[in-house]
């Protein structure tokens, strides 16, 4: 049980990230491919997250009624760095897809091996 | 709290490894907007609240909006 | 954090754990999305009871969002099921 | 005034769960959308009503929480059924009748 | 399944297991739940009197860290742009019959449209006080305009309203750090305003501001992104 309560999210997240490279190197199609890279995405943030908890911490935000001490807060840093990178990957995963409807747009399928010299 | 913790860490991974699984990408997109759910909850549970709900804008509506546009756009089915 | 709310925390898990088995073997799409709609409702009460639990007023805010928002995604891909946009 | 608020909560819970179980064991789609949308709507609200009487500085946030998922619940629930009909999903072996598709909207193929 | 089982399946799992324990070997001994961050201890201890806001992960993002910040939102520009620029090259189109929307739907659109927007300039406006910001508060705003074009079928986002919105407030955030070059402490973006009383609304010097432009711009961003992938590819 301490085992599981010390190391719980960090297997979510290192299986996340596997079964996003997995996703990534074995599926062919374009769009199946997006989806395992916004995966991977989410398995990296949860990582940058878990790295900064505090056990028996609390949120780094003060309020009047909640009287808390700035040593029983949890590390603000990647808070601010996994917010913005959340961000991001949405609006790259937007581009990705314009990238795929074009290439559809041109050869008229999504399938990696039938587009010249993208798959191993 | 680990209660809770564990189960959802299980339901992200098993919604996870059915994306590879899925021939159809409306089942992996559903089961992509299924992870982002999960991961909130994680998010939360970590004392993130901040993430949890960027996580919970975005993953949830606006990525499955796109997904769909996308699909709508090319086509269904693998294969 | 005492046995009430633990037993609460578990019945909720059932629940959740049922709606992910339909989520994994419904045969058809529709199938999953009313899954994952049920799953959203029941992890908003989750996030309530939640910071119930921790006392911290402010987190109830995350759980606002979610009941608002959430509905968006499963109106695009119900959308999408009946050929509409 | 507390144990109010843990009655109201354990009926809540107790619907969510009630509705994780129908949605595993009715038939097609149309019993699931009742199943996994009414019975958590109910459950939902009675349980953050419930925190809400646990707990009284939190009451009106916790109400407007509460109307905002009886607000929009509907909405995706009602627009999955009408794809779910709409895309030509089956109705289940012992299905008696079939009112939508007397309705003009439901039946032009 | 079958692809397991191919040549390229094993080469595959073969890296995939060499790169698992290459990060688990990397990251993996990283203690959980003892951060050892002199940093993040440090803005938590003097976050409040330096810069006034309640939130200490808007006063890293806004505040320690706000020239990376815009940066990021850089980066968000020229995905926008570049996604306009591939996909208004489309020629094809398809035409096909559209289904109506519901009743139910195009009610529920127009009492729930106003309703998020309002949400989300609450979330941008109080950000410095609850959990909250820009970046969430101009996501909220962009689901807003997915609804729309979900909903009410022929509504469309003016081009021109929302690049020129963005474009406006890209420019309000970097003259407002261009202000505090020449007024205040004489680096790019410093905080000259008054910081006001700590939990207050009108507290923490520039912070607000800055969040309200960042939400109007990301706000903006996707509400274009997601009419340029609806119209340009319809």
């Amino acid at each position: 049980m301490s085992f599981l309560s010390s190391y719980i999210y960090y297997i979510g997240a290192f299986g996340l990230i596997i079964i996003g490279l997995l996703v990534i190197l074995l599926k062919r199609n374009l769009i199946k491919v997006i989806i395992g890279i916004n995966l991977l995405d989410t398995g990296v943030n949860l990582f940058l997250i878990s790295t900064g908890y505090l056990k028996g911490g609390t949120a780094p935000i003060f309020s009047p009624g909640y009287g808390a001490v700035p040593s029983a807060m949890v590390d603000p840093v990647p808070q601010g760095l996994v917010l913005t990178a959340i961000v991001i990957g949405a609006s790259v995963l937007a581009l990705a897809l314009s990238l795929g409807i074009k290439v559809y747009d041109h050869y008229g399928t999504l399938d990696l091996d039938k587009v010249r010299g993208q798959r191993w | 709290m680990i209660i809770i913790a564990t189960v959802t860490v299980f339901f992200m991974l098993g919604a996870a490894l059915s994306v590879f699984f899925f021939k159809d990408l409306m089942n992996a997109v559903v089961a992509s907007s299924l992870v982002s759910l999960t991961a909130t909850v994680l998010f939360y549970l970590l004392q993130a609240p901040d993430v949890a709900m960027a996580e919970a804008a975005i993953g949830v509506a606006l990525v499955t909006g796109i997904f769909v546009v996308a699909i709508r756009r090319t086509e269904r089915y693998e294969k | 954090m005492n046995a009430i709310t633990i037993l609460f925390l578990s019945i909720i898990c059932l629940g959740l754990f049922l709606s992910f088995l339909r989520m994994l073997s419904g045969p058809t799409a529709p199938d999953r999305a009313v899954a994952v709609d049920t799953m959203t409702t029941i992890i908003v009460a989750t996030l309530v009871l939640v910071a119930f639990i921790l006392e911290r007023y402010i987190y109830l805010d995350v759980a606002l969002v979610y009941s608002l928002i959430s509905f968006v995604g499963l109106v695009a891909l119900a959308r999408f099921l009946e050929k509409g946009f | 005034m507390y144990y109010l608020g843990v009655v109201v909560t354990g009926v809540g819970v107790l619907f969510l769960c009630l509705g994780g179980i129908g949605l595993f064991r009715f038939p097609d789609v149309y019993n699931r959308v009742q199943a996994g949308t009414k019975c958590t709507t109910l459950g939902a609200f009675a349980t953050i009503i419930g925190v809400g009487i646990m707990e009284p500085t939190w009451f009106w946030k916790t109400l407007i929480i509460a109307l905002f998922i009886l607000a929009t619940n509907p909405i995706s629930s009602h627009s999955l059924g009408r794809a779910a009909y709409k895309s030509g999903t089956e109705l289940a072996e012992g299905s008696v009748v079939d009112m939508a598709s007397e309705f003009e909207e439901y039946s032009e193929e | 399944m079958k692809e397991l089982l191919s040549l390229r399946g094993l080469i595959a799992l073969f890296l995939l297991v060499v790169i698992g324990v290459g990060i688990f070997s990397a990251v993996g001994k990283i203690p959980f739940g003892q951060p050892d961050s002199e940093v993040g201890s440090a803005y938590l201890e003097d976050g409040r009197q330096e810069t006034g806001a309640a939130n200490t992960v808007t006063s890293v993002v806004v505040g320690y860290r706000a020239l990376d910040t815009l940066g990021e939102v850089a980066v968000l520009f020229i995905a926008a742009t570049g996604l306009s620029t591939i996909l208004a090259t489309s020629k094809k189109r398809i035409d096909r019959k559209l289904e109506d929307a519901s009743l139910v739907l195009k009610t529920g659109c127009r009492v729930f449209f106003p309703m998020i927007l309002l949400f989300g300039a609450y979330l941008f406006i109080h950000g410095h006080l609850t959990p909250g910001g820009g970046f969430q508060g101009g996501a909220v705003i962009g689901s807003a305009f997915l609804l729309t074009y979900l909903g009410c079928s022929g509504r469309r986002v003016s081009r021109t309203a929302s690049r020129s919105l963005e474009s406006l407030s890209g420019f309000g955030f970097v003259f407002l750090g261009l202000i505090g070059l020449m007024v205040g402490e004489s680096y790019f973006l410093s905080n000259f305003l008054p910081k006001g009383e700590l939990y207050s609304l009108l507290s923490a010097g520039i912070f607000p501001l800055i969040y309200i432009l960042i939400g109007l711009k990301v706000g903006a961003e996707f509400a274009g992104v997601i009419d340029s992938m609806i119209e340009e590819s319809r």
